[in-house]
């Protein structure tokens, strides 16, 4: 990547040891740029959830260096991370923390110091961004996996970050809640917002991501956007990965090598090109069979 | 540091073998009545929860007055009434002696300080409660009487042993011991605030959970009539 | 976050399945015999000296064990909080010669006694030389093992009480560690107790009912794979190998003799 | 369904009502086949598990009956439905009861009598069968999620029940393990094993299974082969599903009506042959031009 802004975020991690030695990652170099979604891919074990985590500071690096903003993260001084990077967690059981969804969204205003009318007003605003403002009164607890990480993604957005991170937004959703979180991430890019998410679903990752990077072993092994890596089968395939779905079937159909679709309209595009053509070809055919 | 697990090797032989064997007592006779109540699969499993829950917050680290921990002894009592109390306290004592938190030799001794926390914390609330006060202060207040009465049992429990190679004349060695349950009593107050907090919560969360107070508290009433 | 003065499960059985250093092909219930021994030991033994020694060797096994020593220093604070909170004012207190000069205070010249510092000596020891050894013992003896021990040793309910807190300090300690993740990541702030104790309890309040439920859970699991009530002991702990079971005898036998003589000379 | 065989399981139940007064599910009949691979999709919260966790009577009927192999399954007798019917559940860690990987696969046999080194095998040829040998004597706590989920499997599996119940069997696993798990279930099917299932990834029931049953609102709403249900809008709409992608393609692109695939090699087969028509009507065209 050669770009001339400075990413939000920059991390330099020669390794992260985990307790009991594992080693999750090691020889990472991951920045975030300013107004675009990147897709972490790779197997189960690759080290997503370690890189994830330590955007904002939860794990911090054996070795190496995180610069939020083009200011290091000095040790006691997490917090501006925090505040800068959003983290939304794999376990969405894991990331709710109050009795009510309101608690549970003020709880991060509560912290940074927003209080009162505001935070209620922020509160709302970004339970409403997700479509869960019904939800308000609810007990996490005793929501549906769907409903658990909207209002996870909301007490994150309240905050107003610069970077959410999402590890796994999709894990156990049904196709249409599926379909509402992939929209709202959207919205939250649109609203300038740089994201990054960890997926195993790679139609997903086609469909949203403007940058792709893949993991393997605790290391990133590629980088390139969708069309770049979902075409180059060596490095999908180090990486445990398969080309997503519309790759597959214009990969089999013969329809790979012009536009090289990845994601599912590029396809039905390609495809209705293919047969535009063969109309074409046919009533030309047809016109002078007659 | 709520709970002084007095050290290994703190008292003379005599007190140890005399401890042992009250604390054996006090378990031979839970566990006879717990055999002839019977128990079901799901106690056995919520009691091994408590006392995973018990020995897993021993983790987190309060900072106050240097850093404290907790074991929710009063918690547990108030949630798994006495019996099982007394019998997740063993259980939490021998795995804490295992790593360091406690005493092997003295798990008699300190089984018994918590058992004694657990089942005042579980009379007390059970009392308070059917005095109509609110759940929190009733648990809070509770656990708090739970957690002093084992703080003085323990200060008893050192004055009686005597501390093993110490010349110190019995009197001295009280005043040395109240000081030191003075200190815990305070640290009672802290826990015993955030057992209200959590049984509070717990309630109001999942009223069920109150039920499953209710029913354990009815089964266990059942085995000891 | 979580405390590192606290020794993690999680860890200890870590190093427990290495199963590669010589401690680990130590039979269990050797290793059971050796705490008894140890215990006795420490609590018949009224010499600082022997006291030291005891401890020293108890630290060689720990490292010859391959086991982590920086970490054993941090592990050993919650032990030493309990001898310094008895020991401490029994330093102070302990009549005989005072060390250095007397701080007068209102109640009276107040200073660490020779005896005070030896009693504190005492108890230290003894206390680390039990608590490296259970330790290592711990760090060293699968988890099958252990549950058979546990098993064998505890009286019906108490196994199955034991067995299943085993299990689920894990499912606890997973759920405490993920709470405080969340928590801290939206800048919750666990540095200052009193401000923020609602926060504790909610920390506490909600791992509680998640582990509460995570553990339901993981009962129908379990029965989902055959479980009626009863942890099947599987495994099986031999009877320890002969030489084994002479150091262990003779280790008692040691323990015993010295209380003997010791007694005989008081005597 | 219409079939002379009696059913290896068979369940009846009036409703399922949770402790807080939910309801479940209600009104259901079900049953599983010798020799099926059966789908359950639906929305979250549409009662997949809850029915699930009744076919092996961890969760028993309000009012109704489960059969198991013809005999129905009397209050104590659980133990007959759990050894024929295995369940690998819907959240990997509740499955994972013991500290290493080894002793929590060695923990069913033990609970069934199975020992000594007949057990070892048994459990080291069931992580084999997972590819996940390597994991053997690792801490499950330590696992990634994916790698957690394929221990749980190897955990039933060494069990070598009539039946393998697996509740969203592709949660959280990278794309490789997800083919391999697919690939696993089509064998543990050949060996005659049935296999009941519940997903939200219709691509993959579309590739496993013979028979799909869709959920809504606690109830079964419809049945029948994938062919069948997914191009049945009406249906798939009632249960908030969407068509899997080949579908989807298939009617973007206008290959729907003749073929109608519902996997990505009929769809690819489809679109081939399209092309292959056209190619030929291209040919006869170029001729007469020449
Ligand atoms: N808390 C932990 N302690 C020890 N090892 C861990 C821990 N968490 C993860 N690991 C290990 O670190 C490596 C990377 O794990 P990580 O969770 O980052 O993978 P991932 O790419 O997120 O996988 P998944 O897709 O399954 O979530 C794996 O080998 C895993 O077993
Ligand atoms: N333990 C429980 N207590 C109370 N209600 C429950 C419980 N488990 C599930 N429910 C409720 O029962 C209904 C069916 O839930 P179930 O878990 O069977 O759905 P599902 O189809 O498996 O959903 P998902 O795809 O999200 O796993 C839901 O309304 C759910 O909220
Ligand atoms: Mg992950
Ligand atoms: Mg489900």
């Amino acid at each position: 990547m050669n770009r001339a802004e400075t990413p939000l975020v920059d991390l330099r991690c020669e390794a992260h040891t985990y307790p009991d030695g594992t080693v999750g990652m090691h020889d990472v170099e991951f920045s975030v740029y300013p107004d675009e979604v990147v897709a972490l891919l790779g197997g189960n074990g690759a080290g997503k959830s370690t890189l994830l985590e330590h955007l904002n500071a939860t794990l911090v690096p054996d070795e190496g260096e995180l610069v939020i903003e083009g200011t290091p993260v000095a040790n006691g001084d997490e917090r501006r991370a925090r505040k800068t990077v959003g983290f939304v967690f794999q376990d969405a059981d894991a990331q709710l923390v109050a009795p009510t969804v309101r608690d549970d969204v003020l709880f991060g205003l509560q912290n940074y110091g927003v209080s009162g009318e505001e935070a209620i007003e922020r509160a709302r605003d970004a339970l409403d961004a997700v479509d869960a403002g019904h939800l308000e009164d609810r007990i996490p607890h005793y929501l549906s996996g769907g409903e658990k990480r909207l209002v996870g993604l909301a007490g994150v957005l309240a905050l107003q970050p610069s970077v959410i991170v999402l590890d796994e937004p999709l894990a156990g959703l049904d196709p249409e809640r599926s379909r509402l979180v992939a929209r709202h991430i959207e919205q939250v890019h649109r609203d300038g917002v740089s994201v990054v998410l960890s997926t195993h679903d790679l139609d997903f990752a086609a469909e949203v991501a403007d940058r792709v990077c893949v993991m393997a072993d605790g290391n990133i092994v590629g980088c390139g956007t969708p069309r770049e890596v979902f075409y180059d089968d060596e490095l999908l395939a180090t990486a445990n990965l398969h080309p997503p779905s519309p790759v597959r079937v214009a990969r089999s159909a013969g329809l790979d090598t012009s536009e090289r679709p990845v994601t599912e309209s590029e396809l039905a595009a390609a495809i209705a090109d293919a047969s535009t053509t063969d109309r074409t070809a046919r009533t030309v055919a047809d016109g002078t069979d007659v | 540091m709520a709970h002084i697990h007095l050290g290994e090797g703190s008292f003379p032989l005599w007190a140890l073998a005399l401890w042992t064997l009250i604390g054996t007592g006090l378990i031979g006779v839970v566990v006879y009545r717990i055999r002839k109540g019977g128990i079901e699969t799901r106690q056995i499993a919520l009691a091994g929860i408590a006392g995973a829950a018990s020995f897993a917050v021993f983790q987190l680290n309060i900072p106050v007055w240097g850093g404290i921990h907790m074991n929710l002894t009063g918690l547990v009592g108030i949630l798994a009434g006495p019996l099982l109390g007394a019998l997740i306290a063993l259980v939490v004592n021998i795995f804490s002696a295992a790593l360091g938190h406690g005493a092997v030799g003295l798990l008699g001794a300190n089984t018994l300080v918590n058992a004694s926390e657990a089942v005042v914390a579980y009379y007390a609330f059970r009392t308070l409660v059917g005095l109509d006060w609110d759940v929190f202060p009733a648990s809070t207040g509770a656990a708090t009487l739970g957690l002093s009465a084992g703080a003085v049992l323990m200060g008893a429990i050192i004055v009686v042993s005597g501390v093993n190679g110490s010349a110190l004349p019995r009197a001295d060695l009280t005043v040395a011991v109240a000081g030191l349950v003075g200190l815990n009593l305070g640290v009672a107050v802290v826990e015993g605030l955030l057992t209200g907090f959590v049984v509070q919560f717990l309630a109001s969360v999942r009223p069920d959970l109150v039920g499953l107070v209710d029913r354990l508290g009815r089964d266990a009433s059942e085995v000891t009539a | 976050m979580l405390s590192n003065h606290v020794p993690d499960p999680r860890l200890v059985t870590a190093y427990a399945e290495r199963r590669d250093g010589p401690l680990h092909h130590v039979n269990p219930w050797t290793k059971l015999g050796v705490v008894g021994a140890l215990v006795l030991a420490v609590t018949v033994v009224d010499r600082a000296a022997v006291l030291a020694g005891l401890y020293a060797v108890v630290l060689l096994v720990y490292v010859t064990a391959g086991l982590p020593a920086g970490r054993l220093l941090r592990w050993y604070t919650v032990p030493m909080l309990f001898i310094v909170s008895v020991a401490g004012p029994l330093a102070f207190l302990e009549p005989g010669t005072p060390i250095g000069g007397a701080l007068a205070t209102p109640l009276g010249d107040v200073s660490v006694t020779v005896a005070g510092l030896v009693l504190f000596l005492e108890l230290g020891f003894r206390s680390l030389t039990v608590v490296t050894f259970t330790l290592a013992a711990a760090m060293t003896t699968r988890y099958s093992d252990v549950a058979y021990v546990l098993g064998r040793v505890l009286p019906r309910p108490v196994d199955q009480v034991a067995l299943l807190t085993y299990r689920f300090t894990f499912v606890m300690i997973e759920t405490l560690e993920d709470l405080v993740k969340a928590a801290v990541a939206r800048g919750g702030n666990l540095s200052e107790f009193w401000s923020n104790k609602r926060l504790y309890a909610r920390i506490l309040g909600m791992t509680m009912l998640s582990a509460i439920e995570r553990a339901e859970r993981l009962v129908k699991s379990m029965e989902a794979r055959g479980y009626d009530g009863d942890l099947t002991l599987y495994g099986d702990v031999p009877r320890p190998p002969v030489h084994e079971t002479l150091l262990v005898g003779g280790s008692y036998a040691a323990v015993l003799g010295y209380a003997a003589i010791t007694t005989g000379v008081v005597l």
